[in-house]
Order: structure tokens, then sequence, then C-alpha cells
């Protein structure tokens, strides 16, 4: 019965999860630009995967198992955001113009003093 | 799927990976390239080893206290080795197309091969006078 | 001192939760181990605040739970955009205000701004981190000064 | 000026904890996948983490170039020697039977030897490599961007 | 079920490994270059999971997602980042090579056990002994391990060896500042030398 | 007798100390040229000691090392190599007399390598006339060539660089080239290479090879100068005249025949060759080497130009002897090596002396010399008789033999050969003589016609010497025909 | 006597041991000093190994006492107890050289890592020849070809080229291993096992399998790309050429001879030469390619000026003596390849050494830098000389020694045109040979030239201790072809 | 359940190589390969499952560690040129003992 329940909830978790994977990096595929499509890629990298990882967890009970893919959620929380950040930056600091931005936005990404 | 390609599909895509890292290893006239394909090459020799060594139906061989079928652990310590090997390599490649680009001012095999040619001439004038 | 106290502890539970593995000499190794970690990390100089967050715990799960309701509603605006046929973007950049006082803090809003998904932190200059947001409406959400708020809270707990 | 303060508070977290990590895949070698190397690589990346962020000099400074100058072939070293032991104590080389009470301890105790030994050199060629490429500076020629 | 899941991803795996080959082949960016090579390392860990090789997988994982990278960006910020390359040399007899290369493994695996073929000679020669030896004579669970760090423990010691090599040859080769270097140029070509 | 006195060995040793002692003492030219005549006479002793330990039927054979195994470095007295060892090493003693003289008055450069690579020459040439086997004999013969090649190129100028390279090249080129093959073809076949009366190839070879291991042989054997590989010979005369001495008489173009007489007798046996006709083709070529190197001797105007192409046409003999396969060719051959050898050595001094005493190298340009220099072209006259073969000169001698063998065989062509070069070589030789004493100089005089010649002393004995050695050959030759005997068997 | 017991793996242990010290050691001296005593301890062993050996037996040291199919074992017989000591031998020679001609030539900081890049490429040459495990050889020839990599590109300092040819050296050298570990790959696969002994004997039922057809294929191409096997030599010229003196000196003596000892014994101890495609593979392969590198590599060689690469190339030609011998596959041909394999060490090593001294005294090795030189190094040309006519076969020297063996082989064959061949390309050695003798004895020394001195005497010494080898081995082969022997009917008697 | 989930996961890591070899920039490439990466994690975490073996976690880790480190280098790349000179913490005073 436990077992039952265990699968049932883990299987929503993996599928909404890998749902929200595929819907991301569809996102990384469709979007028109890079920073839009770093937006794409947030989606996959925070729900999905997080999604996915609880669903392991559900899965595995409580196991060794279960502690390695909460530390892995853990660190997949910190270096995710952290990682596009980063690129966010190099890229700024390249002077890769975003798409679609109005002017004044873009004026603002020109007068930084770099 | 006829068993000839269900037994060795995995061989051929293998080997397809390695013709395409020797093309790059090969061909390409940019050094650093050269090294990457070389990487590939050597990765799908790798890849190769694995594969032979993978049971139907066994798994990683790590004794678990059940009486289970392994696959072979034998290519996979052999390939933890050449993997060590490669990438040993890659770092004394990449460290001699650094030191290539700054004597010649050139990681194009082409521009190298110039370069080396004026050195040849440059000395045989020097000997000649 | 009391960080790397704070962060030993917390080396040594991550240790002991990984290995699985109770025999006398993999725990001593793994005391070793920790002490060695200590140590590099007292010459790399990273156990200060920043680096083990202790005095924020109280606050932070709290923040968390906010947090993820957040992102799970930003992500279902996001996918809504990516899955529709016609992909209404507007995207824009904006510079939120950062009233934190530490870094740490700023670190927190700005990650957090960026697992919410349609609003990307491009870069903190000064008090403020200048964000890319895919829509109006998600650049609003991080507009408002909520996050901000919230942030600031832990902070000070 | 603020760069990077994202990058600088979670390396700070991460570090500490990807040493840790690779201390345990070192001494975890035995029972999962992972040994020397391994934890030799990860134990290198952590430094190449904290070279990136903090810099190359502070790098330096936490892992001075005269110890790095021991510590690449002192696990070279160990390993021989762990092998020269096997002899010294009346086997054969690399022979770990007779390094212990009975041959399977003697067997731990080689093991765990001589993955260290591997940890210990991979880390330290690592570090010293990215150290030796990193270090390396150039006068950027525009016409390369 | 389950192995044939594993097959399908095996599959998938091994087509991006290709594809991604292609692609290199392809592209003359050096850092689109770089950057596949990291898919490449990723991909490939991926498979050797799925082939069982979960030791080689955490290896190839460690070096490609930490060092590798990192190290050819590093070679790029010393050197460039475009490849120049206009024309492609020799394209002939390189094909050639390749091809008979490939011919000569394509014709090995007719005769080849199979893929997975639990009769191969490689199951039933030596290896049993490990796995059995891996219990009693050594004590370690990791069959992996023990053939490495005991039974072929010397190849390993070659291995430690190698890497010493390159730590050593890196350092030889880019050990000293360019300063000191064009110093010590300007030195040798202003004294000359004497015997 | 202890091995150190071995006088095999010491055949070898006497000449090899010599030049060690040469090369310490290169500073003091006076001691170093004593060393030289102290150990050339030491060595004819030695050598003369053998050739009547030979003589009288003695066959001292000594193995030093062995190689490979089965073929060893050894060392065997045999009647031919007794004849050729003390020629070579008699005629070393009035070479290095000369030598002194020459070298002296020209003034030339690196006397002590001069010396030093004469007397490893000489020491090769002793190895090959008491080699024991052809393997031997191999190495000797490469290591004359070689150690002849400093000589040769003594004078350093473009000229001597490039006729030393042909030297070399030919030399070596078919030593290794034929010889080299044929050597190891014998092995193969044979299993052996010592050099045993009757030969070693009876039944090891079918009689249908045999002409190409000959000719693989003969060829090989470039230092013989066989057309078409004679072309060292006349490079070679750039060569300071006692190296030309060197090569013509003493050592390396006798090496060169001595070796075809001991390839015919020992290796391949006469018999063999007589029976299967293999050497048949041989008649031919030599028969043509001889006329044509004669004709061309007679185009030539300088002087050793014309010696040289004298020496290929009389080096021919010999071949064309030994391709007779009939014991009197084989006598005969002998014969004209020792006589050739003392003969064409005189013709060298001289033209070296005159050389010396006003450089001049053409023969139109000697015209009435001989009456300044009345000694040299005197000798130069006995010499040039010796090698027409008028008795009673050495030649006379020696071609007596050669015609009978040649009328024995009944190739008419081989005595019709004879014959015409006979005629040919006073065509050649006779004017040098005939211009030198009666010749009227033209154009502006020359500075001999005014003052006296002046010639060191050691220019003008050793030609005399051997012209007179010329004629004690012939005298004696009952004793040398003695000695030779046993190879007719 | 423990020493004896453990002289196999004490031969590569110690060296492997010493890398890491030397590293540690500072200064010039003391590496260099540490360097000389691991090699003279090598040369010792080799020594007591062939001892041991010659009377045709086999010594087997089990590493780990783990036996052999299971762990990885070290087994000596007269083959690789002649390769060990020509590597062990050719290292302890040319050591006491090197310390003037390494001080020269490499930066004065560098020493230590040099000498410590040096003993790795020693270990790992040892370790190739000395172990009896197929994946074992891989390790160890990518110990030896790493270091080289490294060692020749130290010779940067004085020309640039170096780097590219380490490079290309790289990438060739990386390209053969891999092949070479395909092979064994593929051999393991239908073996299960990787002992060379135990292959030996599996191998024989599988001789129509086509994976056994394939590995021997890429163990070929592997190991020909390794000792510039033609049209796999690309590498080798400039690599040779502007490698340190040193590093050409023991390279040119070992690293080939090495892998062509390991061909050697994949061809005729693992697949045996009875197996039926190998040998039309050998007759219509790797014969013609190597009579090809027999004369390209001679008239290429003719036309440089460089005199390093002159010999470089001569190298390649001389490669093709030893596969040409290997090729024939019959007693004397293989006779002529192990004793070529000895005694082109010696030449390669007196001319290199020699050539290094010219490096010291007037920094380049060209044709028209060396005129005149001989009468102001006498003692140099002269073992240079000695060299050169090692290297056309002259006899007395080694040189006729093999090239004798060689043209035997091709007789007893009756294979004519080829025995025309071997010697048309000791004609062509001639000719190169003879414009270094030319140019040194005959040409008058440029005006712009100082005088120098001739080499010092410790590294006169050992030059001349290895021109003197060569005429030593040249008239007394009896150690050598009976080593060789022993080989052969290793090779040839009775199967494996 | 398993299944779904890798299949979805390849489709996924198509995508994204994909992208990957779209580019158009450099950053979409290194993006795209991040996430790739991620992906990867989830996938070995997936199999691990599918095989029944939770050796599978520590690599899935490992990427979780590491993954980052070479996006953190593109960005020193681009910022910088350089990986080792003038990082931006060093370029802090305050930061400097």
């Amino acid at each position: 019965m436990i077992e039952l329940v265990q699968d049932i909830v883990s299987g929503t978790l993996l599928l909404a999860g890998a749902a929200f994977v595929l819907i991301g990096t569809l996102g990384l595929l469709r979007l028109p630009d890079f920073y839009a499509r770093l937006h794409g890629a947030g989606i996959t990298d925070t729900l999905g995967a997080e999604l996915m990882l609880i669903g392991m967890m559900v899965q595995a009970g409580f196991s060794l198992v279960t502690v390695k893919l909460l530390l892995i959620s853990l660190f997949v929380f910190f270096t995710s955001p952290t990682a596009t950040h980063a690129l966010a930056n190099a890229a700024r600091v390249t002077g890769l113009r975003p798409a679609l931005v109005p002017e004044d936005d873009i004026e603002t990404m020109r007068t930084r003093d770099d | 799927m006829p068993e000839a390609i269900t037994e060795h599909y995995n061989y051929w895509l293998v080997i397809f990976l390695l013709m395409a890292g020797l093309f790059v290893t090969i061909t390409s006239g940019n050094l650093v390239k050269k090294i990457v394909g070389l990487n590939v090459f050597q990765t799908a020799v790798f890849l190769f080893y694995i594969s032979l060594a993978k049971l139907e139906g066994g798994t990683a061989p790590i004794l678990t206290g059940e009486p289970e079928r392994f696959s072979n652990p034998l290519p996979h310590v052999l390939i933890l080795t050449a993997i060590v090997v490669g990438v040993a390599t890659t770092a004394l490649g990449l460290a001699l197309v650094v030191r290539i680009r700054e004597t010649y001012g050139s990681i194009e095999e082409a521009g190298l091969q110039e370069a080396d040619r004026q050195d040849e001439l440059r000395a045989a004038a020097e000997q000649g006078r | 001192m009391k960080h790397i106290v704070g962060l030993g502890v917390s080396l040594l539970a991550f240790w002991l939760v990984m290995s699985g593995i109770y025999t006398g000499l993999i725990i001593s190794l793994g005391v070793l181990s920790v002490l060695l970690v200590l140590y590099i990390a007292h010459r790399m100089d990273i156990h200060d605040h920043e680096t083990f967050p202790i005095h924020l715990t109280r606050g932070i799960f709290g923040y968390w739970r906010w947090l993820a309701r957040e992102v799970f509603k930003a992500n279902i605006d996001v996918a809504r955009i990516v899955l529709s046929r016609r992909m209404r973007l507007s995207p824009r950049i904006v510079r939120v205000r950062s009233s934190q006082h530490t870094d740490l803090g700023h670190v927190i809003l700005a990650n957090s701004i960026t697992l919410t998904p349609g609003t990307v932190s491009v870069e903190i200059e000064g008090d403020e981190i200048i964000v890319h947001a895919l829509t109006e409406e998600l650049a609003e959400g991080v507009l408002n000064g909520e996050m901000d708020r919230r942030v600031l809270a832990i902070e000070a707990s | 000026m603020r760069h990077h303060l994202v990058l600088r508070v979670v390396s700070k977290l991460l570090i500490p904890f990807m040493l840790l990590f690779a201390l345990y895949v070192q001494f975890h070698g035995d029972f999962g996948p992972g040994g020397g190397f391994q934890a030799g690589v990860i134990f290198a990346a952590a430094f190449i983490l904290y070279a990136l962020v903090f810099g190359i000099d502070h790098a330096r400074e936490v892992l001075p170039e005269h110890v790095l100058r021991y510590l690449v072939p002192a696990g070279l070293a160990l390993y021989t020697l762990t092998g020269f032991a096997g002899i010294a104590l009346g086997g054969k080389y690399l022979d770990y039977d007779v390094l212990g009470s009975t041959p399977t301890a003697g067997q731990h105790l080689g093991i765990l030897l001589v993955e260290f030994g591997v940890g210990v050199t991979v880390s330290a060629v690592m570090v010293s490599v990215f150290f030796t490429f990193a270090g390396r500076t150039r006068d950027v020629d525009e016409e390369d961007w | 079920m389950a192995p044939d899941m594993v097959t399908v991803i095996d599959l998938v795996l091994l087509a991006l490994l290709c594809a991604a080959a292609v692609a290199l082949i392809l592209v003359r960016q050096l850092f689109a270059v770089a950057i596949l090579a990291g898919a490449f390392s990723m991909l490939s860990a991926g498979l050797l999971v799925t082939l069982d090789a979960v030791d080689v997988a955490f290896t190839e994982a460690a070096v490609g997602a930490g060092v590798s990278t990192v190290l050819l960006l590093g070679t790029l910020a010393l050197t460039q980042r475009r490849s120049e390359e206009s024309r492609r040399r020799g394209t002939g007899p390189a094909l050639l090579a390749v091809v008979l290369t490939g011919g000569a493994l394509v014709y090995a695996t007719t005769d080849m056990p199979g893929f997975g073929d639990p009769e191969a000679p490689g199951f039933r020669h030596v290896v049993p002994e490990y796995i059995v030896g891996s219990e009693t004579d050594i004590g370690v669970p990791n069959i992996v391990t023990s053939v490495l760090a005991s039974y072929r423990g010397y190849d390993t010691l070659g291995e430690v060896a190698v890497i010493f090599t390159a730590g050593i040859g890196v350092l030889l080769l880019l050990g000293r500042r360019r300063e000191d270097e064009i110093q010590d140029e300007a030195r040798r070509s202003g004294s000359g030398d004497e015997g | 007798m202890s091995l150190l006195g071995h006088p095999l060995l010491l055949i070898l040793a006497i000449p090899l100390a010599g030049g060690v002692l040469v090369a310490c003492t290169g500073r003091w030219p006076n001691l170093r040229e004593a060393v030289t005549l102290v150990a050339s006479v030491l060595l004819f002793l030695v050598a003369y000691r053998l050739m009547e330990e030979i003589g009288s039927g003695g066959r001292p054979g000594l193995v030093l090392i062995e190689v490979l195994p089965g073929l060893p470095i050894a060392l065997e007295g045999e009647p031919l190599g007794a004849l050729f060892g003390c020629i070579a090493s008699g005629l070393w003693i009035v070479n290095s007399l000369y030598s002194i003289g020459y070298m002296r008055g020209n003034n030339e450069h690196k006397q002590t390598r001069f010396y030093i690579c004469f007397t490893i020459a000489i020491a090769s040439a002793m190895g090959i006339a008491f080699a024991g086997n052809m393997f031997t004999l191999f190495l000797f013969y490469e290591m004359l060539s070689l150690s002849t090649y400093p000589l040769v190129a003594h004078k350093e100028n473009e000229e001597a660089k490039i006729g030393a390279r042909v030297y070399i090249g030919l030399l070596l080129g078919t030593s290794i080239g034929f010889q080299l093959v044929a050597i190891i073809w014998t092995w193969v076949a044979a299993g052996t290479l010592d050099f045993e009366p009757g030969g070693i190839l009876r039944d090891a070879v079918p009689p249908a090879i045999l002409p190409i291991l000959l000719a693989l042989y003969m060829f090989g054997i470039g230092k013989a100068a066989l057309m078409p590989f004679h072309r060292w010979l006349p490079s070679a005369m750039v060569a300071p005249t006692p190296v030309s001495a060197l090569l013509h008489a003493v050592a390396v173009v006798k090496a060169g025949v001595f070796t075809v007489l001991k390839v015919v007798i020992y290796i391949f046996g006469i018999d063999l060759l007589a029976e299967t006709g293999a050497s048949n083709w041989l008649v031919w070529v030599a028969s043509f080497t001889l006329v044509t190197a004669s004709l061309v001797a007679m185009t030539k105007d300088n002087l050793k130009a014309r010696l040289a192409y004298s020496t290929v046409s009389q080096l021919a003999y010999i071949v064309l002897a030994a391709a007779l396969a009939s014991g009197l060719g084989v006598l005969g051959g002998a014969l004209h090596i020792a006589s050739h050898a003392v003969g064409k050595i005189t013709l060298f001094m001289c033209a070296g002396a005159i050389y010396v005493a006003t450089h001049k190298t053409e023969i139109s340009d000697m015209k009435g010399l001989g009456r300044a220099m009345p000694f040299t072209f005197g000798a130069f006259c006995i010499g040039s008789l010796s090698i027409i073969g008028l008795p009673p000169l050495a030649g006379g001698l020696s071609k007596w033999y050669l015609s009978l063998a040649a009328a024995e065989s009944g190739l008419v062509i081989a005595v019709l050969v004879y014959m015409a070069s006979a005629l040919l070589n006073v065509a050649y030789l006779m004017p040098v003589v005939v211009l030198g004493f009666f010749g009227r100089p033209d154009g502006a005089p020359a500075d001999w016609q005014h003052e006296p010649v002046r010639l060191p002393w050691l220019c003008v004995l050793p030609p005399c010497i051997t012209a007179v050695l010329c004629l004690y050959l012939f005298v004696d030759g009952d004793s040398v025909i003695a000695l030779l005997l046993p190879l007719m068997e | 006597m423990a020493f004896l017991d453990h002289v196999a793996i004490l031969q590569v242990a110690v060296p492997l041991l010493a890398a890491p010290l030397c590293v540690m050691l500072p200064g010039r001296h003391l590496p260099w000093a540490l360097t000389l005593a691991v090699s003279w301890f090598t040369l010792v062993c080799s020594i007591v190994l062939l001892a041991e050996v010659s009377a045709g037996g086999s010594i087997a040291y089990h590493l780990g006492n783990w036996p052999p199919p299971i762990g990885i074992e070290y087994r000596v017989d007269a083959i690789n107890a002649l390769v060990l000591l020509v590597v062990s031998g050719i290292s302890a020679v040319a050591l006491p050289y090197a310390r003037r001609s390494v001080e020269h030539e490499i930066e004065p900081d560098r020493h230590g890592l040099f000498y410590t890049a040096y003993l790795l490429c020693l270990t790992g040459l040892l370790g190739v020849t000395i172990t009896g495990d197929a994946f074992n050889i891989f390790v160890f020839l990518e110990i030896s070809s790493l270091s080289t990599y490294v060692l020749v590109a130290a010779g940067a300092r004085l020309d640039r080229r170096a780097l590219s040819a380490a490079y290309t050296y790289l990438v060739l050298g990386t390209v053969g291993a891999t092949f070479f570990v395909l092979g064994v790959g593929l051999l393991y696969m239908v073996t299960g096992t990787l002992n060379i002994a135990d292959l030996a004997e599996r191998l024989p039922p599988l001789a129509e399998s086509r994976v056994v057809q394939a590995a021997f294929a890429f163990v070929v191409a592997g190991m020909g790309l390794k000792l510039a096997m033609f049209p796999l030599h690309t590498w080798l010229p400039n690599a040779y050429a502007y490698a340190p003196s040193l590093v050409t000196v023991f390279l040119a003596a070992t690293a080939t001879k090495v892998s062509v000892y390991v061909l050697l014994r994949f061809v005729y101890t693992v697949f045996g030469h009875e197996f039926a495609f190998i040998e039309p593979v050998l007759a219509w392969l790797v014969l013609p390619l190597a009579v090809i590198a027999m004369l390209a590599g001679s008239v290429v060689a003719i036309h440089q000026d460089n005199l390093k690469r002159m010999f470089a190339w001569s190298s390649i030609a001389q490669i093709g003596y030893m596969m040409l011998g290997l090729a024939l596959a019959s007693a004397s041909g293989l006779t002529a390849t192990v004793l070529h394999l000895f005694n082109h060490a010696l030449m390669k090593g007196a001319l290199f050494m020699a050539l290094g001294g010219v490096m010291l005294r007037i920094g380049a090795v060209s044709l028209a830098s060396v005129r005149g030189l001989a009468s102001e190094m006498p003692w140099t040309f002269a073992a240079l000389v000695i060299g050169g006519l090692s290297l056309i076969g002259v006899p007395g020297t080694v040189g006729f020694v093999s090239k004798w063996y060689l043209i035997l082989a091709a007789i007893e064959k009756g294979w004519w045109l080829l025995a025309l061949l071997i010697v048309a390309a000791s004609l062509l050695a001639v000719i190169y040979v003879w414009k270094l003798v030319e140019a040194a004895y005959l040409q008058p020394a440029p005006q712009d030239r100082e005088r120098v001195r001739d080499m010092p005497p410790d590294m006169l010494i050992p030059l001349w201790v290895l021109a003197l080898a060569n005429i030593w081995f040249g008239i007394d082969a009896g150690l050598t072809t009976s080593v060789a022997g022993t080989v052969v009917n290793a090779f040839l008697g009775g199967g494996s | 359940m398993w299944t779904a989930a890798a299949i979805a996961l390849l489709v996924a890591m198509v995508m994204a190589l994909t992208r990957a070899f779209l580019g158009p920039s450099l950053f979409d490439r290194v993006l795209a390969i991040n996430s790739f990466g991620t992906k990867i994690l989830l996938l070995i975490g997936v199999l691990g499952f599918l095989t029944e073996r939770p050796e599978f976690m520590d690599i899935a880790l490992l990427y979780a560690l590491v993954n980052f480190i070479g996006t953190i280098a593109v960005l020193k790349f681009f910022r910088y040129r350089n990986l080792g000179l003038s990082s931006p913490a060093a370029a802090r005073p305050e930061n400097r003992k």
C-alpha cells in the first residue's frame, strides 16, 4: 500500500519534472535570443530538475540514495542560478545586446562604465 | 532487427565515432582542433573497450553481497588508465600549442610549415655566406 | 572561530551522511579529511560568514518556502509563454533596488531573482541589480520589492 | 565594483564541500565508484574554481609553488615506495599481502596507500598544470579578438 | 523491460555522440570546438554509465567537467579563438586512412562476439577469478578498485607516472614566465656562447 | 712460437705500430720519417722470412678472432700472397725514401696524416696478401680503400676532392655492390669462405650460375680496374706522386689483381673454370679493357694520366691471364704482378721527380728534359722497357709466360691481344723517353734549360733502385717461379 | 640474494622511484648525478639479466605476487634482455656526456625537470621492453612517449622548430599508441587475456578469426607509427633534428628500437609466424615498404644540409633494414634485425654524440658550418667517421655484420633483386657520409668562424666508448650473434 | 514511469544539443551545454533507478558540484581574456591582503 502511494507520488513528480524539463528545453530552442533563452533554461534547472530529484527521493525512501539526492538538489539549487548569472553577466560584458528590448533599456546597458 | 545488427550496432557507431575523430586529427589544420580530434578518437577507443565489457543483463562490477552477473571489470580498469593517459597527452599537447603560439605567432599548421620553411631558408642563407 | 566550527560540523555531517560506511577506519579518515578541508579553507580565507551562513538558518526555511511558491508560479508563466504558438515576449532590462547590507544579502536576492524563471539578474551594481525580464508582468514581479523585503528580513534575523 | 559577488559567495560555500567530496571519493573507492584519480581531479577542480574566482595569486598563496613542487612527485614516490615495501617485507614488488598482519589487511592497507599516492599526484599535477596555463600572461593582440 | 530502455538510451546517446563528432568536423570556431568537446565528454560519461562502467564514467565526468574544458579555454585564452583554416589539406589520403581504419574494424566486427554476449572469452577467462578474488583475496567490494590497485596495480603505477610526466612536461614547457624567457633569449643572443 | 712473435701477426702489427708511432712523433719530422723507414725495413724482413718459409713448403696459419660463427679473421701464408707481400713491403722501403724526398721537396701539408695513412694502407695490403679466407681479404680490401682515400684527397682542393670522390665511390661501390654480394652468395652456397687449393665452389653452385658469380667478383674487385669500372684510376692521379706509386705499384691495384687471382685459384679453382668455361666471357672483357686502355693512354698528354691508363691496360693483362684459367696463366699473372710493380713504380717515381724538379706534368713540355735529368730519364727508360716486355727486364719474363699461356689456351684472341698490346705499349711509353732525350723544347725556354735541375737525392735514388730491381727480377726469375710453382697444380 | 631475485623489477622500479626524487633535487649537478647513478644501475641490472637468460631460458617476475594471467608479469628472455642492454647501456654511456651538453642547451633552472623527464623516458623504454603484459606495454610506452615529446620540445631554446616537431610527434605518436591499444583490445576480446605468453597460447586456434587479423593490422600500424616505418615516418626527421643533443642521442639509439622489439614480439611471439595471414602481409606490405624506406630514406638523407636531419633520415632507412629482416621471416633475416637493433644503436649513438659535440662548440650542425672542422676537432670527427663507416657497412664495423646477415637472408631466399637493393641502399649511405667527410676534412674553414677546441674529455670518452664498440662488435660479433641466435630459435623454433 | 522520464530527458538532450550546434552566439552554446549537463545529471539518476544501482548517484553528485566550473571559466575567459590574471576578487582592494 505504502509502496503504491510512493510509486504514485514519485511518478507524478517525476513526470511533472520531466515535462518541465522538456518545456524548458523547448524554450531554449524556441526563444528568440540569448537572454530570453536563459529563462527557458532556467525552467529546466529549477523546477524540472528539482521535481525530478524529489520524485526520485520519494522513490528511494529513507536511504543513502535519498541523502545523496538531497545533496544533489541542494547543490543544483545553488549552482544553477550562479551559472546562469555568470553567463548572463559574461554576455553583457562582451556587449551582446538583448533583442526586443526598448531603446532606453539598451541605453542603460550601454552607459555602463566598463 | 536482424541479429547482426543487434549484436553489433554499438560497435559500428563507436567505429563511426572513431573515424570522425581520426579524420579531424588528420585533416584539421588547427592545432587545438587536432588535439580535440585526438580526444574524440581516443574516447571512441575507450567506448569500444567498454562496449566489449558489457554483459547482457549484467550490472556494474561492484559486489553487493548478492550473486549477480557483472560486466567485465578488466576493460574498465584498462580504460581508466587510458583516460588518464589521454588527459596527460591533452595537457601536454595544449601546453605545446601555447608555446608554439608564443614562438610562431600562429596555431595553424599551414602557418607553421611556412614558418619552418622560412627558418630553413634563413639558416641556409646564413651558412651560405 | 564560530564559523570554522560551524563549517566543521556541517562538513562532518556531510561526510557521515554521504559515507554510509561506519567502520573505525573510514570515520577516522573522515575526521582527518574534514580537518584537512578546514585547514585548506582556513588558508583560503573563506570561512567567514559567507561560507557557512549559520546565522541565517532561522529565517531561511521560511524564505525558501515562499521562494518555492514564487518559483513555481513563475515557472508556470514562462512555460505558458514557451508553449504558446506565438510567444508574446516583451523582454526588458530593469534595475531592481537591493537594499541589503551585506554581500550575502545581495547574493541571495540576485540568485533568487535568477531562480525565478522569467527574470535573470545580469549584474549587481552597487545597490541595484540589473535584471533581464522576459515579459513586463514578470518584471513587475521583481520590481514590486516583495523579494527584497523578505531577503532583508532573513538577513536581519 | 562588485562584479561576481554571486560567484564569490557561492564558491565560498561550495569549495569546502567539493574538497570534502573529493576526499570522500578518495576513501570510498573500495565501495563505490571512484578512487585516487577521480578524487585527485575533483580536488584539483575545487582549487581551480578557487583560482578562477579569487585569482591565481590568491590560489598560489593557498598552495605555494614550493609545496606543489614537492606534492607532485610525492604521490608517485609514495606509490613506488609501497611497491618497495613489498620487497622489503619479503614479498614481491607491489605485493600488499605482506604489508599487514593478514593478507586481506595488507591488501587494504596497500590499496589505501597507493590510492592516496594517486590522489596526491593527480591533484597536484592538475593544479600545477592549471597554474602554469593560467599564470602565463600574454600580451593580448587585439586582432585576435 | 528495463534493459530495453537502457539499450534505447545507449543508442540515443551514441547517436548524439556521432552527431557531436560530425559537428566537430564542421565547426570552425575554436570556442565552439571547446564547447562541443565538453558536450562530448558529458555524453560519453552518460554512455559509460549505461554500459555499467561507473568508475570510468566517474572519471570521465570529473575530467570533462572539472579539468579539460578549463584547460581548453586556458589554451584559447593564450592563443586565439578562431580557426583560420581556409582549406583542408590532403583530404584524399586522410579519408583513405580513415576509411581503412574503419573498414578494418567493421571487418573485425563481423566475426566478433556479439554486444553483451556472455559467452565472449572476456567473461570466461581471468575475469571470473577477479570477481571471486576481489572478495576472498582482497575484501574490496568494488572489483574495479581491486583490479586497479592490486591485481593490476602496476598498470596504475604506470598511470601515475604518466600523469606525473605530463605535469613535469607542462612545467618544463610553460613553467617559466614569459619575461624570464625573453630575458634568457636576449642574454643568449647578446653574449653568445663559449664552449 | 708465441702468438706475439708469430710472423703473420707481426706482418700486420709492424705497420700498424709504425702508424701509431708516426702519429706520436708527428711533431718531429725526422724522427717520424725514421720510424717509417725502420718499420718498412722490419716489415720487409719479416715478409721475406715468410716468403722463404712458404717457399720451402710451409703454410703458416693464424686465426685472429671469429667475427661471426664460422667466419674468422684468419691469416694464412701461400706463395702468391708471399710474393705480393714481399713486393709490397719491399717497395714500401723504396717508396718511403722517395716520399721523404717528394714531400719535403714539395713542402706538402699534413705530412703526418700522410704517413699514418700510408702505414695503414700497407698494413691493409699485408692483410690482403696473407688473408686466410675471402672474408678477411674483403675486410682488408675495404680497409685499404678507406686508408688510401685521405692520400688521394691529400691536396684538398676541388680537383682532389672530386678525384677522391670518384676513387672512393667506385671502390666502395663495386666492392659493396658486387663483391660483398658475391661473397655472401659463396658463403650461402659453399658454407665456407676459406681459400682452398682447387676452389670451394665445385658442386656447390650449378655451372650455369658460375659466370654470373664470377662476374660479380670480377667487377666487384674494382681495384683491378676492369672496364667500365676503371675510372677511379685516372681520377686518383690528382694524388701526390708517392701515393700514385702506392696505388699503382705497391698496394692498391696490385691488391686488386691479386684478389682476382686469389678468387680464381682458391675460390673457383682453375680446373673448375676451365671445365665449365665460366671465364670465357672474361677473356673478352679483359681484352677489350687491355686494348682500349692502351689506345686511350696514347691520347693522353699528361704523363701521369698516360701512366694511369697504362696501368689499366697492364692490369687487364693479369685479369686476362686469370680468365685463361690455366696454370701457366696464373703463373704469368703472378709474375706480372711483380714485374709491373717494379716497372710502374719506377715510372711514377720518375714522373714525380720531374714534377718536383720542374713542375711539369705534360709530356709535350718535357722535350729535351732527359738531358737535364739523365738519371731520372734513364730509370724511366728502363721501367718503360720492362713494361713493354723486353728481356732482360722483369716484364719480359712475365709477358713470356703470359703469351705462353695464351698460346696454350688456344684462344686466338688472347694471343692477338697480347701481341698487339706490346706494340701499343711501345707506342705510348717510348715517345716519352724519346722526346725526353732527343726532343727539342719549343716555345719559351724553361728554367731547367738555364740552370741545373735541383732535385733531392731521395727523389733520384729510389727510381734507380727500382730500375735495377727490374733487371734483378728477370735474372733471378727462376727463384720466383719456383716459389709460385705450387699454384699451377 | 635479494638483488638477484628482484633484479627484473628493480630494473624499472628504481628509475621510476628516482624520477620523483630527481624533481625534488635542487641545482644542476645533483639531478644529473642521480640520473647517472640510476642509469649505471640499470646497466648492471640488464647485464645480470642478459647473463642469466643468455642460455636461452627466461626469467619471470610476478608483480604483486599474482600469478600471470591474473596479474602483470615481467618476463625476460634473450631478445628483451638484449634490448634492455641497449637502452640502459646507451643511457649509461650518454650520461657522462650529458652534463656539459645539457648545460649548454637547457636553461639553467630547468635541469631538474629535464633530467626527471629523461629518467621517465628511460623508465618507459625499459618498462616496455621488459614487460610480459600487452596492456602494460601501452602504459609504459606512453610514459616514454610523453617524456619524449617533452624532451624534444626542450630543444626549442636553440631552434623553435623543436616545438612543431614535438607537436607532430605527439599527435602521430598518440594515434599510434591508440592503434596499438585498439589492437590489444581486439585480442583481448577474443582471448580474454592480456598476458603475452597466455595470448600466444590462446591465439593459434583463432587463426581464422577476422578479429585477430584486424588486431594484427592495428598492432602493426600502431607500432609502425611509433617506430617510424615508412610511410609513417613523417614525425621523425624534425624530432631528431631539433631535439637537444642528449635527447637525440638517446632517442635515436633506443626509442625506435624498443618499438621494433615490440613489433617483433607481437609478430613472432604473440601471433607466431605460422599464422597464415601474416606471411602475405609481411611479404607484400612490410617488405616493399621496408625497401622503399631503405632507399628513399637514404636518398633524402643525401639532400639534407642539417647533419642531424641527415642522420635522422638515415635512421628511417636503417629502420627499413630492420623491418626488412623482420619481413623476410627467416633465421638470417631475424638475426639481421636483432643484430641491427643493437648495432644501429651503437652507430647512431656515436654519430649523434659527435654531432652534439659540434653543436656544443660551434652551435650549428649543418654541412656548411662544419667545413674544415676536422682539423680543429680531430677526435670528434674521427669518431664521426667511424660511425659513418659503420652506417655504410664497411667490414670491421658493426654495420657490416648486420648487413651481412640481411644480404644473406635475401640470397638464401633467392631474391637477387632484393640483395642488390640492400647493397644499393648502403651505397647511398656512402654518398651522404662522404658529403660529411669531405666537408669536414677537405673544405677550408669559413673565415668568420673562430677556431675551436675539441670536445672536453668527459664528452669525448663516452663518444669513443661507442665508436670503439662499433668496431669491437664488428670484429667480434660472437656475443651479439649468439644472443640473436637464441632469439631466432625462440621465435622460429618449433612454434612458441 | 522511469522509461517516460528517461525518454523525456533524451528528447530534451537532443534539443539542447541542437541549440548547442545552432549557436548562434557562443553564449547560446554554453547555455545549452550547461543545461545539457543538468540533463545528464538527471539521466544518470534515472538510470540508477532503472538498473537499481545506487552507486550512480555519486556521479550525479559530482556533476552537481563541478558542472558549473566550466561556465565560470567561460565567464572569466570573456571578461578578462585570461583565466589567471586580475581576478575580479583580486581586483577588489579590500580583498587583497
